[in-house]
């Protein structure tokens, strides 16, 4: 990986970029794998009241170390609440109560469109990929939605195969307005909602932006460099990792 | 008021070929010995309903106890896909596989409207989707507000089946920890099958405790271990460890078939 | 994130004249400290919503602070009539009391809608009654199978107030025992006020448990005793005695206007 | 009263009645007052294993005395759950799990029909009564429904002022299956849907039972008679009684 600098990897440095963005008490709605390493390393450096939940119905979770499911019961231990998933989708999810709703993708288009369904025709798909999930109602009813995926031609496509979640749609939310990759980070223009890279991890260069993308990238005229993880960040996030021989895989 | 049944006797009088079945655990307190006891005894042509299939339904639809999935999020949590999963709807093996998915929104919704006795349930969501022209979803305007809502069909199985901690004698059953939709799935079915980690003289009221009395109920079956690999909280772990071997095992249909064998289909109790 | 306020404060900022107020409490958890610093301001127009209005309806309407009442049961339970609401509605006293009345299946769902974010809730219900003719109900049909279900509007105050037994520093709240529709209550207006008996360190988790986190609350407010004459599981009982009293006290306008300024509106506290 | 014994009164003779119609294992909705005297006698006597839902969410209450209001902490305490207003209205009563529900009301026509809304004009009432409550989908979605009332020529009217519960409801019961009032049980004719007094207590004449009823009532040819109270029944009633200084008035 040419953004790999020696002391830490594209996943720490996406989880640390996802991080910063989160402020204190800001209340998540967060998955498994990199959004929960993100929301975690944030409560356990700048916000420490921020506030995870997820959508097995754990309200306030505290894990000391990251979940290794969704459904973990150190989420459920550490929780101010559990309530049941029809609920989490009704009274906190669409009731509006969410700052940031974390989602992954196998796709994204310019306009912040995500497939998590198939790649290829959906009747005879060529991968068949876990479909729906909670994606499109945290992107339509969080305030702001923070989409995390790898910058690849793959997956940075003109045209999503199939657009499992709208990335803005008509609901209470933004939308997405971040889209953290392994290269820097995207936000929709203000004007026509398509996705610019405004921000560049040490040594990422535009072109190597747009090398990494399958439609004509927009990039900021003078984009942000972001600051490597700094030592703090980076214990932090290793000392939530899951103990030896339970690694998660994302 | 549940009858208290041998697991085997309690699958072979509610689970009939070309049922509706939803087995629910929401990554906790998942029903893996009852559905091995199903892929024992063969169910062929099964609608199974589930928000999160993973490995289990990897197992009967590998099996070929399928003729469609009813779902929201099919994956093998943390660790990618589900083999079985993928090839019955890349491949057809070992048969095709009709496919209804929701938003996980939507299957929630559909729980509890079946639950309720309602036909449907609503949900703020759907719109501008790929999903709508794939799934059973419609639109409905609101007679007051004249906002478009999208109505989900009430889910209805002939069988629900879940894992709790704990029955007592009457049958009446608590669960505890996170509860997902176990206690929809109770209620929006036509007959339901609960298996317990324990029958005890009587059920301690608990925080975050779900109870469902035993008039809820169709049959009760003690199955300790019946979640593992999943886990049951406060009795074991998840089986981390498992979920990971299933990736490899599951990957080649031969190796999948002998697996299955000799920890599933030769044993009378579930592989830990 | 909540702040924790003196009452008379909350009031102040939380509740304006012609605001949609809920106060609820299903019997138990009966917010009356509350209801009477609402009396004390003098608070008017005020659009009251309440599942089964009691006697701190029948205060607050009797004392003019209210427009419209919102509900499903209105009455002195186990005890016959409220005579000050049955006053405003059959006199006019101490002015016209507009109804928008629901069954309880029906305001239950409002509720529910309005927490959830959906514009309505629904109800298989309502068909063949008069209230059809004098409520905001519509029929819808449904997509699926072509039934008939009444739709009802969703409930969103602009100030919901409960009363809890226990709050934390950090303005979490937790209630116990019958719980009714406080949580939705809570959740579904603009604005929550939430009284308590005392603020802990920490909120233990415990069976029946309802907990509404601080950042859903606009202020939470020390009101030791604040649910009396109803009671708090596990602090103190119901007065019944003064519910049988209040059948004497309210049926005169004289006695009525004596008995609440002596001891509600001179006072500081609530009268036990 | 004329039915009245010297040895019981009219609401025992009541209570008793209805709760003799209680299998064993029933599932009741109850309201306070006389249904909660008649479920709460049938599980201290011949159905032990009858299940008591109030509305306020308490699911198998077992009361050692009648609660005093619905919400009565003695049900919290003794359910074997407590769930929400909105679970119950759903899950529960809409959801169609209700053998028998309980009624009162202060009107009921021929057809069963029951008014608890008001007396003369909506708009200008005599008396305004508290309301629908819970009773339009009891009487909807309950197997069967009880009304439990005193008759009289202004309870038992051609027409109610008001219609609150429709009495045979399209729902997914029966509807009202028994009034029980203090000079016998009517029952619907089950062609017309139209109530017939079935049952009489003892000193009863249909006579007195037509003289009460502002209809022209149909009696059953040979209505059966009504068993007074037995001591065992009273002996248990008025063991539930609650604490003296604490009577329930219904």
């Amino acid at each position: 990986m040419s953004v790999a600098a020696p002391t830490y990897t594209a996943d720490e440095m996406m989880a640390v970029a996802a991080a910063r963005r989160l402020q204190d008490g800001t209340v998540c709605f967060v998955g498994i794998g990199l959004p929960s390493q993100a929301a975690n390393l944030a409560r356990a450096t700048h916000a420490p009241a921020a506030v995870l939940i997820y959508e097995s119905g754990t309200i306030g979770a505290k894990p000391a170390r990251l979940p290794l499911s969704i459904g973990d019961g150190e989420l459920a231990e550490t929780a101010d609440a559990v309530v049941s998933v029809p609920e989490i989708f009704t009274y906190w999810l669409q009731g509006g109560r969410i700052d940031v709703g974390f989602l992954g993708a196998a796709q994204i288009d310019p306009g912040g469109n995500l497939n998590s369904t198939v790649i290829g025709d959906y009747e005879r798909p060529k991968v068949r990929l876990p479909g729906a999930g909670g994606a499109p109602e945290i992107a339509s009813w969080c305030r702001e939605t923070f989409v995390m995926l790898r910058q690849t031609p793959r997956t940075f496509v003109e045209r999503v195969d199939f657009l499992t979640t709208v990335g803005r749609p008509r609901g209470g939310g933004a939308g997405v307005t971040c889209v953290v990759t392994d290269l820097g980070l995207l936000e929709p223009d203000a004007e026509t909602g398509e996705l610019v890279m405004t921000e560049l991890y040490a040594e990422v260069t535009a072109d190597d932006a747009q090398q990494a993308t399958g439609w004509d990238l927009a990039v900021a005229a003078d984009p942000r460099s972001v600051e490597p993880p700094t030592t703090e960040e980076l214990d932090a996030l290793r000392a939530l990792e899951p103990v030896a021989g339970e690694t998660v895989v994302s | 008021m549940a009858e208290i049944l041998p697991l085997g006797e309690a699958v072979r009088e509610l689970v009939h070929d070309g049922d509706v079945v939803a087995l629910e655990g929401f990554t906790h307190l998942i029903p893996y010995a009852a559905g091995h006891e199903v892929i024992r005894q063969g169910r062929r042509d099964l609608t199974l309903v589930r928000m999160t299939p993973d490995v289990v339904y990897d197992q009967l639809i590998g099996m070929g106890c399928a003729r469609k999935l009813v779902f929201s999020w099919g994956g093998n949590p943390g660790v990618g896909s589900l083999h079985r999963l993928r090839d019955a709807v890349e491949h057809d093996w070992p048969g095709p596989l009709e496919l209804e998915e929701h938003s996980h929104a939507g299957m929630a919704a559909g729980y509890w409207a079946g639950a309720s006795g309602f036909p449907f349930g609503i949900v703020r969501g759907y719109d501008g989707t790929d999903l709508v022209e794939h799934t059973r979803v419609e639109p409905i305007t609101c007679p007051f507000t004249g906002e478009r809502v999208a109505a989900v069909p009430a889910i209805r199985p002939d069988v629900g089946i879940v894992h709790a901690q704990q029955a007592d004698e009457a049958g009446n059953v608590q669960l505890w920890g996170i509860s997902g939709v176990q206690k929809e799935a109770v209620l929006s079915s036509r007959r339901a099958l609960v298996t317990v980690e324990e029958v005890v003289p009587v059920l301690e009221p608990r925080p975050t405790a779900v109870f469902l009395p035993g008039w809820t109920i169709t049959a009760v079956c003690l199955a300790p271990g019946g979640a593992r690999p999943s886990y049951a909280h406060g009795y074991y772990d998840r089986d981390n460890a498992f979920y990971l071997r299933w990736d490899e095992v599951s990957r080649d249909r031969d190796r999948f078939r002998e697996w299955m064998a000799e920890h599933v289909v030769e044993r009378e109790v579930s592989p830990v």
